[in-house]
């Protein structure tokens, strides 16, 4: 019996929890009180501090599979090994740098005087890194539009029409074959039949969005708060 | 927040408590909304409400199915919202499908992640379906991967994840940004059957151009309802459809009013009370 | 050698690693992927512990005040009961807590900036100008059938078909061009990137790196480097076989 | 028969089937070719550019200009169009303020801009620009980081820059200490009611619906422009419409209008070399288009005739 209840409480409390939270949540948005707006303040700091407790989950959910990767010498393991050292390192090198160095300027929690290191971690490392993953996208949305953009009915030739339309006249290129006209046309598609669209759609997504907070609030999809059902 | 903020706060109330002004008419439609979601989450216990068929659902399972044929991997990407946005949510509710089909067929599915609170959530989600098929000891850490918390140094790594595993069938459905399309056209590079859903709508056009099947906006909302086969969520989406009418009524008698009686405001007026 | 010019370096060797996972998935780019996915694991969570402590701030001036901060940070340890098969439940705790309070306080934002103000804005009758009266008339005509082509609980046929086939054209045209519109900002990337990469001493690593890429490519064709011992083809994932084009 | 259909298959078929890594190689060449050899295409201006324009340029001599500084690194497309309006509202003899609400835009590529401007200016011969560059804290200040973005927007507003929100600069100068002033109030008085035109920069969020809610929406500033990304360009347009926004910097194709309008080309950063590169890989595509429907429509055509 106490059994049964205690497996019944690990879902319960959560979804009790939640509900509360989402209730309360909502009308102090509505509502004002001085309690209601500090309760909500404070709430809102409190979920900030518990949710960066959470956030070394990524060190040690990344240290166990490259560790087992290392450890069992599986397949590409030097990459694992990579992998550890550079998280480990840039995370001390993170916590020491804490002057600006080079018109940089650093989050350390301690003076250890990494900011040059970190500075080439930077520089040298993320930022080009991200800007080039991202500039892939060029590359991709050529391709892309190759395959995808082919008329095989009235649908795909109105996506195609459009897009092309858009496309020419964002480019200079587009005015210099077609005239200037081609610029007020791009911008008519763009603030006329592709606003309808886009209202359309996010009007769809609030009433979605709505329904769908009611269903997990009021515990009828419960797969999210309860990260698995045991 | 600065004592000076709360002060502002309070000088703009006109009353120590009550209702935001501007906000009443918001509330309303708030409860009309959520009246109809209850009121159909009710009515399906009793009677089965009729939902058409959304394209995509259906899809899911026969690429699951390929990729068991062909043995090759599932990959599944939650998005990379934070874990309150309800896209992600979505997702979760779409893996919890995708991972019961997988441990039913025996076949390897790889979640990829990029938010830290995520990760345990989408690992929770995958174990527990193994447990539930009776496959407890199939299921390895290595199934639910934690990439990294900067967004293209999480592309970075799904797509060389794609690459190398070469999935059969890659589902994606949740909270996308920029990174949207490298997925996509890398997945549809290494010959995946790829279903997408995303509520971010500037990255709807590249799913869509990209993967086989897109749900577009509320379809994947109200694919998370539906993907279970529970009726009483699928009855749900009905309550949905009371929405959207109200809003065709509202959009019909403001553009009614407009044209009618010009300067009239008294319906933008009554939404924003 | 400066930080500096180490920097611009590696900025290279970065950018041109990157840019070979478009001719294939390669250990070039899989080294690049590594660095950065680890640094980036790193030094965001540095970042984010130096974020946390100033969160933390109030409790070290306060403690009297913001004595609750200890309990929030007592409860962020259950993030961590995943790893336990017992106490699995206990991290539904702060996983319920954030979930529902983010819920909650979205409500508001739905239902006011993507539902009321997105209706009440197509209220627009006669414009100052015929265009401008059709443009509104379209408007207006687009965001009701987009809406109905959400419609789910009833089959697409009759009025409902015809209202929803034109919402779904509208849908077609905002897809477009957002697609078309996109690319110009992706290009961009490309040629800040290629600029940075034609300076000096950026550029020097162009051909060094194609010339390298091309020698390995060259030594796979004659057979050459399949005699790798089968240790460092499994450290570096290489394949035992030069790998078949598609 | 068999060998018919073969000869019959030919390029059309070998096009769409083509493999990608020759569209990613002649993308590659459409956009890094123009960088080393350029052709200087003329651009057309576009209205929601010109518009921004046209209001700087009837602003009185010694109006307030703030830019919000709102993305990330100097590599971002917002960064030109940042460049190339502070260049020109510091030729025009306005008084600059720099803040922003994303961490890295608003201090450390707000340093990399200030020093690269001044490098543009001394290389162009443009003492104008040089000039007020030279009195920092008189022509334009560096304010820094705006503190939890949306509250302190609204703080901004409601109470002014100072002493809550900003009490030192972005360089650690005491705000009392800058000679920087309206009309002869100084800027520790500041309210946000005393800037005459907001420059948003925006990546994402937030951006300009924070200023359109504090500031518009009360009523206390009205007169915002944005510099946009090009994937959110196309959601602005309602907002100029409204005439909620002044105009539109519409991604970099934006920054190099401006800079042109201004007179003041390479005060981005950008040349027209980047733009015909943007133009060869625009025209790349519309070939693709073409080429891809073609191989569809024969291949269609080849069905009905079988």
């Amino acid at each position: 019996m106490s059994k049964l209840v205690l497996s019944d409480l690990k879902k319960t409390v959560p979804m009790g929890i939640a509900f509360v939270m989402g209730i309360f949540g909502a009308f102090a948005y509505f509502v004002y009180t001085d309690p209601t707006d500090a309760i909500l303040q404070n709430a809102i700091v409190f979920d900030s501090v518990m949710g960066s407790m959470g956030m070394a989950i990524s060190l040690g959910n990344i240290s166990l599979i490259h560790g087992k990767n290392v450890q069992r010498k599986r397949k590409g393991w030097f990459f694992s090994v990579l992998i550890l050292v550079l998280m480990y390192f840039s995370l001390i090198i993170g916590l020491g740098a804490k002057k600006p160095y080079l018109g940089q300027q650093y989050y350390g929690l301690f003076d250890w005087g990494t900011e040059s290191i970190g500075y080439f971690l930077v520089i040298a490392i993320m930022n080009p890194a991200s800007t080039t993953v991202m500039s892939l996208l060029a590359f991709y949305i050529a391709s892309a539009a190759y395959r995808a953009f082919r008329i095989r009915g009235i649908d795909s030739a109105i996506l195609l029409v459009s897009g092309a339309l858009v496309l020419l006249g964002q480019a200079p290129i587009g005015a210099y074959i077609f005239g200037p006209s081609l610029l007020d046309l791009k911008t008519w598609i763009l603030s006329v039949p592709n606003l309808a669209g886009s209202r359309g759609c996010s009007i769809g997504i609030a009433v979605g969005s709505i329904a769908m907070s009611i269903r997990v609030l009021f515990g009828y999809e419960r797969k999210p708060v309860l990260g698995g059902l045991e | 927040m600065s004592s000076v903020l709360i002060d502002i706060l309070v000088s703009q109330r006109p009353r120590a408590w009550g209702l935001w002004p501007g906000r009443i008419g918001s509330l309303v439609l708030l409860f009309v909304l959520g009246f109809f979601v209850i009121l159909y989450l009710r009515l399906a216990r009793k009677r089965k409400i009729f939902i058409r068929k959304l394209p995509g659902l259906d899809a899911v399972d026969e690429a699951i199915g390929r990729a068991t044929e062909m043995g090759q991997p599932v990959t599944f990407v939650p998005g990379i919202g934070a874990i309150g946005s309800l896209d992600t949510m979505c997702g979760l509710v779409f893996l919890s499908e995708v991972a019961k089909r997988c441990a039913e067929l025996d076949t390897r599915l790889i979640v990829l992640n990029r938010n830290v609170l995520v990760q345990p959530a989408t690992a929770g989600i995958v174990r527990d379906a193994f447990r539930a098929a009776g496959k407890t000891e199939k299921f390895s850490e290595d199934m639910v991967r934690y990439i990294a918390p900067d967004q293209f140094a999480f592309a970075a790594g799904a797509l060389g994840t794609f690459k190398r595993e070469k999935p059969a069938a890659n589902l994606m459905f949740g909270a996308f940004w920029a990174e949207s399309l490298e997925l996509a056209e890398v997945g549809n590079d290494v010959g995946a059957i790829q279903i997408a859903g995303s509520s971010s709508m500037a990255q709807v056009p590249f799913f869509v151009a990209a993967c086989d099947y897109c749900l577009i906006g509320e379809e994947l909302y109200a694919g998370a309802a539906y993907i279970g086969r529970d009726p009483i969520l699928t009855g749900s989406i009905a309550g949905q459809d009371w929405g959207k009418v109200l809003a065709a009524v509202l959009i019909a008698l403001g553009v009614i009013t407009a044209w009618l009686l010009p300067g009239n405001k008294w319906l933008s007026n009554l939404l924003l009370i | 050698m400066s930080v500096e010019f180490a920097s611009a370096i590696g900025l290279a060797l970065v950018v041109l690693c990157a840019y070979s996972f478009l001719y294939k998935e390669n250990p070039f780019y899989r080294i690049m992927e590594s660095i950065y996915v680890g640094s980036g694991v790193g030094w965001g969570l540095a970042t984010s512990l130096f974020r946390f402590n100033q969160t933390l701030d109030p409790l070290y001036k306060n403690p009297g005040v913001y004595w609750w901060y200890t309990v929030a940070i007592f409860l962020g340890f259950f993030w961590y009961a995943y790893w336990s098969k017992k106490y699995f439940f206990l991290y539904r705790i702060p996983l319920s807590y954030g979930i529902g309070l983010s819920i909650g306080t979205s409500l508001y934002g739905a239902v006011y900036s993507t539902f009321i103000a997105q209706v009440t804005a197509t209220f627009k009758g006669m414009g100052a100008t015929p265009l401008e009266t059709l443009n509104n008339i379209l408007i207006a005509v687009g965001t009701f059938t987009a809406v109905l082509f959400f419609y789910f609980s009833r089959e697409h046929t009759g009025a409902l078909g015809y209202a929803s086939k034109i919402g779904r054209y509208f849908i077609l045209i905002f897809l477009g061009s957002a697609f078309g519109n996109t690319i110009m900002g992706r290009t961009a990337l490309v040629i800040t990137m290629t600029t940075e990469l034609l300076k000096y001493p950026q550029w020097t690593m162009i051909p060094l790196v194609i010339a390298i890429f091309v020698v390995v490519e060259l030594l796979k064709k004659i057979g050459y480097l399949r005699e790798f011992s089968p240790t460092i083809a499994r450290a570096f994932e290489v394949p035992a076989k030069s790998e078949a084009r598609d | 028969m068999a060998v018919v259909e073969e000869k019959k298959v030919g390029v059309w078929d070998k096009l769409a089937a083509v493999d990608r890594r020759w569209i990613y190689l002649i993308s590659f060449l459409m956009i890094g070719g123009p960088l080393l050899f350029p052709m200087n295409l003329p651009i057309g201006i576009s209205p929601e550019t010109a518009a921004l324009f046209r209001y700087v340029e009837q602003m009185p001599k010694g109006s307030i200009v703030a830019l919000s500084m709102d993305f990330g690194s100097p590599l971002s497309e917002n960064y030109p169009q940042a460049r190339s309006v502070f260049a020109h509202t510091l030729k025009m003899g306005m008084k600059v303020i720099i803040m922003g609400m994303w961490g890295q835009g608003a201090t450390t590529t707000s340093v990399i801009m200030i020093d690269e401007m001044k490098a543009y200016a001394q290389k162009g011969g443009i003492t104008a620009i040089t000039e007020a560059l030279g009195k920092y804290g008189e022509r334009y200040v560096h304010l820094g980081l705006i503190p939890q973005s949306g509250t302190g927007v609204m703080q901004m507003a409601q109470v002014g820059v100072y002493p809550l929100l900003f009490p030192k600069d972005n360089y650690g100068n005491a705000l009392e200490t800058l000679p920087f002033n309206k009309a002869g109030k100084p800027i520790t008085q500041f309210k946000a009611s005393d800037i005459d035109l907001l420059v948003c920069f925006a990546a994402g969020t937030p951006g300009i619906e924070v200023y359109r809610e504090y500031w518009w929406a009360t009523g206390i500033c009205k007169n915002l422009a944005i510099g946009a990304v090009g994937v959110s360009v196309a959601g602005y347009y309602p907002l100029m419409d409204a005439k909620i926004i002044i105009g539109i910097i519409p991604s970099t194709r934006g920054a190099l209008e401006y800079d042109q309008l201004a007179g003041l080309v390479g005060g981005s950063g950008q040349s027209f070399a980047t733009m015909d590169s943007q133009s060869l890989q625009h025209a790349f595509i519309i070939i693709l288009l073409v080429v891809g429907n073609t191989g569809t429509i024969v291949a269609t055509r080849r069905k009905r005739a079988t």
